[in-house]
């Protein structure tokens, strides 16, 4: 078991380090223009430029910049916004409290309702229950997060004007922002407990259960729940880098002022550094998400603890 | 041992090695799943080989067919070692040796017509024209007792015991010298069990080919077999004719298997002699790897390596209380 | 048909029928059986796959898979009380108490992610009989079925145990309330011959120990020959014959019966050939009309093609039945 | 009597066709077919006379643009038609390209196992660790935003996917002994794998294909939404929700329905792909 871990925290961390170096020159050098160019007032002269360059650290050969990056971001420095002239780092981590409250909120509010109402859907199968939500769940398929984001908006902010419908504030801030994200997250999830666990109901070890004369709620809170849970889990992980790509589409309609919201400004203003720092943010997140994953699994199934 | 036909097993050895590490893997211990297993039989005749789970039946079945490779021991057939033989050469000798195995319901592609199953072997080994072969799927079929029209359709369409025919069907189109049967009838009905069975005697004797077939059930090998070898964690712990082994086994095991063996009459109730389970592969007990659960277990059992020793001509067994 | 009012009479079923919707049509998997357990008797229920045996024994215990199978008819007694009359919360009370059942794969009837200490538990806690220490109750339990050093595989999981061990946790579990009818389906079926011996010895020690009834469902003539009193034989969904042990393997009256003694080989009589019986056993989506065996039947007469036989007594006890035309 | 009831009453047997989701597939790929005979305007007519109309049944709505008209007087419902061509396209050229990567990297590191195997797992974890939307973010500022880009993006990103379905159940062929007895009869690797590994799982891929074009659509219109797709005038449907999107307060059914058209695609597809699902295999675990 430790062994196991051990050897998925070496892993996750050479996938860091490859991330960082794709990512370095993916927009460092084969990008189009010259990111300093849109920082300079139209009449700058070229010395101008050939100073931001510098300031930067532009002007030297690719390599060079490559290990100089290294060498910084080992130590913790991911160079400097070109539009904020702050440390990039900082700028992101500022941002990053709001990102985590959106997405938490969303991920848990999808994941426990996905849980109990596929559960339920799996124990009452075929009755009007089973039915309701299994077609709530293949519409909550269906419709995309921003066409959700919009409805909602337009229906509860700007028809109705019960919720505000942009920026940060009290609770009623976070109700638009958090339905519309965790709806398909809640969709996704109802099906596939539901599927697993109509699966694990009709093995032999629930049948046993039943004969030896345990009631039924106690067979599928102790014996089927803990079962299907084991898919459940591995596809948090699985579907984690879209929960990413949500709260971005999110906190742009819902003007959130968090990490997804950052990396869409910076992206067109072309401010680099800030936009390496959250991919590297990001696949840093993913790869300990799986990581815990692998833990909850181990935890849930004994059979990967005593490998 | 002469070499006119069927097949020579010499020191046939499989070793899996067990590996870990966090990211260079290292052997920490091997399990050695076959150990010297020696037997042979003429063409034309049965061995049947028994054994219960992870004993190495299985691997030795997959030595002899090919599909692994053993980590030291020969295979003679018809008198030629099979055993490091070039690519083409293996190939080739595809055509000797084919088998059936137990589970009809997963040894027939899904999604390919009974005729299709039927002639893959001629159409890999590139023998005959369409219509030759067409008409050698008809002639199989009709021998292993299938109608003509089941040609064209698919194996789902079929009972387990229709399905085992057609595995017959495929083993007999090259026209092997050697067939495998791996526990041929264990996954059919009692009622099913004889009809295939009755077939493969009676397939035998018409076209001599050599069997060896591989069970869990004695009184099916009993039934089949001319010649039978024991197996225990491993190793070959008895080899004789058939009467020989059943009427005068002389290895604890094989008296403790036959022993245990229900047999479908009343009258005769039997009690069961062996007490314990089988030890892991991965850690065998020393000497005989029989003796903790032996009731005959003498001192001298603990020590050495136990090998196969003649105790009466053409009986063997490795039990040192009959060195 | 009626019964003699017998003190022993322990289960009785009557016109028993379990149907199965499917897209295909209704299988009929149990059409009709009518046959009783006394107390404390080993009774073994043959029949090849798909005869409906496995079905007969989850009726028994009302847990017939649903929404697709469903006992459209019939009577089982327990003691005179009608178990498909009872409640769910009161067939519960019965499960596991007064009826317990061992399924035939011990690997997959045992939940792999729950420790052995548990799963055995739950037969204790969910029948109002926590006197004692839980832990305590447990390990007799293994005690009770010889798996060695109870005190530290107790904390185990499933997949920590061999095939045979794990039977054994399962048959013990079975025995633990001392049911009055232990349902034993295929135990030994999925396990090496050496095991199946022992299991099968263990069995007939809990039955002297516990004076459980026991119902033996498998496939296997030699096991039923080794422990049971009475067989009666499934075929197609229906019981074709019952018999006292002795007299089944003597006296065979059914072809069906007959056939499937004849076509087993047996250790130590080598013969020349096998007998067998042709043919396939007919699918239960659409039974023909008449006897289910009679086109696999060499001794059919034309009225076995269109009428279902009634059952015939052949002795005096009327313990040896069979339903066949050629002893009408 | 308790189970009386139950002989009288006919059980339906539960097998039905799923008309609703064959329909909106049948109407999508009708407008994708023949949306050029359909649609009364082209997507690029512009008319600044008629900017903004409500759809018909408001007041103020005209017939003559039945679904209301946007800032620039183009007529939504046109839009929306040939909007369905760019969304399939796009859907499909995506599934195309990952599809085969994916089918190819799963088949040879199911069947070849070994270094092969850890190699290609290796870079599947790898390759998940990056967020198809951070690619995406990547790629559009080295090479703007565009419907190629998209493909590029989502087609490199999505292989992991496909591959890790394809190995599992590669892997699980593997099991069957009609594998051993191929080897046997002396099938080379090449003939298993496309005789006797492909055909098998040639349907998991049917509905795997089939549920992914509802993904692809929704991915690609979402990629539209943020600008960093498909670029103006295109009709695709998430632009036109992007550009609906100021007027919110005004216009609302710039929004709605292409919102609606998405949901429809997407719903029709995924009723389709379970129902595939349903009657080709019924022990797929897909999800």
């Amino acid at each position: 078991m430790q062994r196991y871990l051990l050897k998925r925290i070496f892993i996750g961390f050479l996938t860091m380090l490859v991330v960082i170096t794709i990512v370095f020159f993916l927009t460092r050098v084969a990008g189009p223009a010259d990111p300093t160019a849109i920082l300079l007032p139209p009449d700058a002269t070229p010395e101008d430029q050939e100073r931001l360059r510098a300031k930067f650290g532009l002007d030297k050969p690719v390599m060079e910049q490559y290990f100089l990056y290294m060498k910084n971001a080992l130590q913790g420095d991911f160079g400097e916004s070109f539009r904020f002239g702050e440390p990039a780092l900082e700028l992101v981590l500022e941002r990053l409290p709001a990102t985590i409250q959106l997405a938490g909120l969303a991920l848990f509010l999808g994941l426990s309702c996905g849980l109990f109402i596929g559960i339920l859907s799996a124990v009452y199968r075929d009755t009007v229950l089973d039915r309701i939500g299994r077609v709530l769940a293949l519409i909550g398929m269906a419709v995309p997060q921003f066409a959700l984001a919009l409805f909602l908006a337009l229906i509860f902010g700007v028809m109705l004007e019960w919720l505000p419908i942009s920026g940060r504030g009290g609770i009623s801030h976070l109700i638009l922002p958090v339905i519309s994200m965790s709806m398909v997250g809640l969709a996704a999830y109802t099906r596939l407990s539901r599927s697993s666990m109509i699966e694990v109901l009709n093995s032999d070890y629930i049948i046993m259960a039943r004969i030896k004369g345990v009631p039924y709620y106690r067979v599928v809170l102790v014996h089927a729940l803990k079962n299907s849970c084991i898919p459940v889990i591995t596809f948090i992980g699985m579907t984690f880098p879209a929960l990413i790509t949500g709260n971005v589409v999110i906190e742009t309609i819902f003007s959130w002022p968090g990490v997804g919201n950052l990396v869409m400004t910076s992206i067109f203003a072309r401010d680099y550094p800030v936009v390496q720092v959250i991919v590297l943010l990001l696949s840093f997140m993913v790869i300990s998400i799986n990581l815990l994953v692998d833990i909850t699994y181990a935890y849930l199934d004994p059979r990967i603890r005593f490998e | 041992m002469n070499n006119q036909g069927g097949i020579q097993v010499k020191n046939l050895t499989k070793h899996f090695p067990i590996t870990s590490g966090v990211i260079f893997s290292r052997t920490i211990g091997v399990v050695k799943a076959v150990e010297r297993l020696s037997f042979s039989i003429e063409r034309g005749k049965t061995f049947g080989l028994v054994g219960e789970s992870g004993c190495g039946k299985s691997t030795t079945v997959n030595m002899i067919l090919g599909l692994e490779k053993p980590t030291s021991g020969d295979i003679y057939i018809d008198g030629e070692n099979i055993i490091g033989l070039k690519r083409k050469k293996i190939f080739d000798l595809r055509r000797k040796i084919q088998a059936v195995f137990q589970d009809p319901f997963r040894s027939l592609n899904p999604r390919k017509k009974v005729k299709q199953i039927i002639s893959e072997p001629l159409l890999v080994h590139k023998i005959g024209t369409k219509k030759q072969r067409h008409e050698r799927v008809l002639e199989l079929m009709d021998l292993v007792g299938l109608k003509p029209d089941a040609a064209d359709h698919y194996p789902h369409e079929f009972s387990g015991g229709q399905r085992q025919r057609i595995a017959i069907a495929r083993a007999l189109s090259l026209n092997p010298e050697m067939i495998i049967l791996d526990e041929p009838v264990s996954a059919l009905d009692v009622s099913i069990q004889a009809q295939i069975i009755n077939l493969l005697v009676d397939i035998q004797q018409k076209l001599k080919v050599t069997y060896i077939v591989i069970s869990h059930d004695l009184a099916v090998v009993e039934h089949i077999s001319d010649k039978i070898g024991v197996m225990y964690l491993g190793q070959l712990v008895e080899l004789a004719s058939v009467k020989d082994l059943y009427n005068n086994p002389l290895h604890p095991y094989t008296q403790a298997l036959l022993a245990s063996v229900p047999i479908a009459d009343p009258e005769n109730i039997r009690e069961s002699v062996l007490e314990g389970e089988i030890p892991s592969p991965l850690n065998p007990p020393s000497g005989c790897y029989f003796h903790p659960r032996c009731n005959k277990m003498q001192p001298e059992c603990k020590k050495g390596k136990k090998v196969l020793h003649e105790s009466s001509p053409g009986h063997f067994t490795s039990c040192p209380l009959f060195a | 048909m009626t019964e003699n009012i017998n003190k022993d009479l322990l289960l009785k079923i009557q016109g028993l029928k379990t149907h199965f919707f499917t897209k295909r049509g209704v299988v009929k998997a149990v059409d009709g059986i009518d046959f009783s357990i006394r107390k404390g008797e080993i009774v073994g229920l043959v029949g090849e796959s798909g005869s409906g045996k496995s079905i007969t024994s989850l009726s028994i215990m009302r847990l017939v898979p649903k929404p697709a199978g469903e006992i459209v008819e019939g009577k089982i007694l327990l003691d005179n009380e009608n178990l498909l009359e009872k409640s769910a919360e009161e067939m519960r009370q019965i499960r596991g108490n007064r009826i317990s059942m061992i399924l035939q794969d011990p690997m997959v009837s045992l939940n792999q992610i729950l420790r052995v200490e548990y799963q055995i538990g739950e037969v204790f806690r969910f029948h109002k009989k926590t006197n004692g220490s839980l832990r305590e109750k447990c390990i007799n339990v293994l005690k009770n079925v010889k798996v060695p050093s109870p005190e530290l595989r107790i904390r185990d999981y499933p997949f920590q145990f061999s095939g045979g061990m794990c039977q054994r946790v399962v048959i013990g579990m079975g025995i633990a309330n001392s049911p009055e009818l232990l349902i034993a389906d295929e135990p030994t079926t999925a396990l090496d011959v050496t095991i199946q011996s022992q299991i099968l010895q263990l069995m007939k020690r809990v039955q002297q120990e516990t004076g459980a009834a026991i119902l033996m469902i498998t496939h296997d003539l030699a096991t039923v020959a080794q422990i049971c009193s009475r067989v009666m034989v499934m075929y197609a969904g229906r019981i074709v014959e019952k018999a006292p042990v002795h007299t089944f393997y003597k006296t065979p009256a059914h072809p069906y019966s007959t056939g499937l003694i004849k076509s087993v080989p047996v250790l130590g009589k080598k013969i020349g050939r096998l007998f067998s019986i042709e043919g396939q056993p007919p699918s239960l989506l659409n039974p023909p009309a008449g006897c289910c065996f009679a086109s696999r039947c060499n001794m059919a007469k034309e009225i076995c093609h269109s009428e279902y036989p009634p059952e015939i007594t052949l002795d005096e006890n009327a313990n040896h039945r069979v339903s066949c035309w050629l002893h009408a | 009597m308790l189970f009386k009831k139950n002989n009288k009453k006919q059980r339906k047997v539960n097998n039905r066709i799923p008309f609703v989701g064959i329909s909106f597939v049948g109407g999508f790929l009708f407008l994708v077919v023949f949306g050029n005979w359909i649609a009364p305007y082209d997507y690029e007519y512009w008319d600044m006379a008629s900017m903004m109309l409500p759809p018909a049944w408001l007041d103020g709505g005209s017939m003559a643009h039945v679904l209301g008209t946007d800032a620039l007087g183009r007529d939504v419902f046109s839009r929306l038609i040939h909007g369905s061509r760019f969304s399939l396209l796009i859907a499909v050229a995506c599934i195309a390209c990952y599809g085969t990567i994916g089918v190819i990297m799963g088949l040879l590191s199911g069947f070849m196992g070994g270094i092969t195997d850890m190699v290609i797992m290796r870079l599947c974890d790898l390759w998940m660790s990056m967020p198809a939307i951070i690619l995406a973010i990547i790629l559009v500022s080295l090479m703007g935003p565009s419907a190629l880009t998209v493909i590029i993006v989502v087609g490199i990103a999505g292989w992991p996917g496909y591959a890790r379905i394809v190995r599992g159940e590669c892997l699980s062929i593997k099991q069957n002994d009609f594998i051993r007895l191929a080897r046997v009869a002396g099938c080379s690797n090449f003939r298993i794998m496309f005789s006797h590994v492909f055909p098998n799982i040639a349907n998991t891929l049917i509905v795997l294909v089939t549920l992914n074009i509802g993904q692809m659509i929704i991915l690609t219109a979402t990629l539209s939404f943020l600008g960093l797709g498909t670029q103006p005038p295109s009709p695709d449907w998430g632009l036109m929700m992007n550009e609906g999107r100021q007027y919110i307060n005004s216009a609302w059914w710039l929004v709605v329905f292409p919102g609606v058209a998405i949901l429809m695609a997407v719903l029709g597809f995924n009723i389709v792909g379970d129902w595939l699902r349903e009657i080709l295999d019924p022990k797929q675990k897909l999800r």
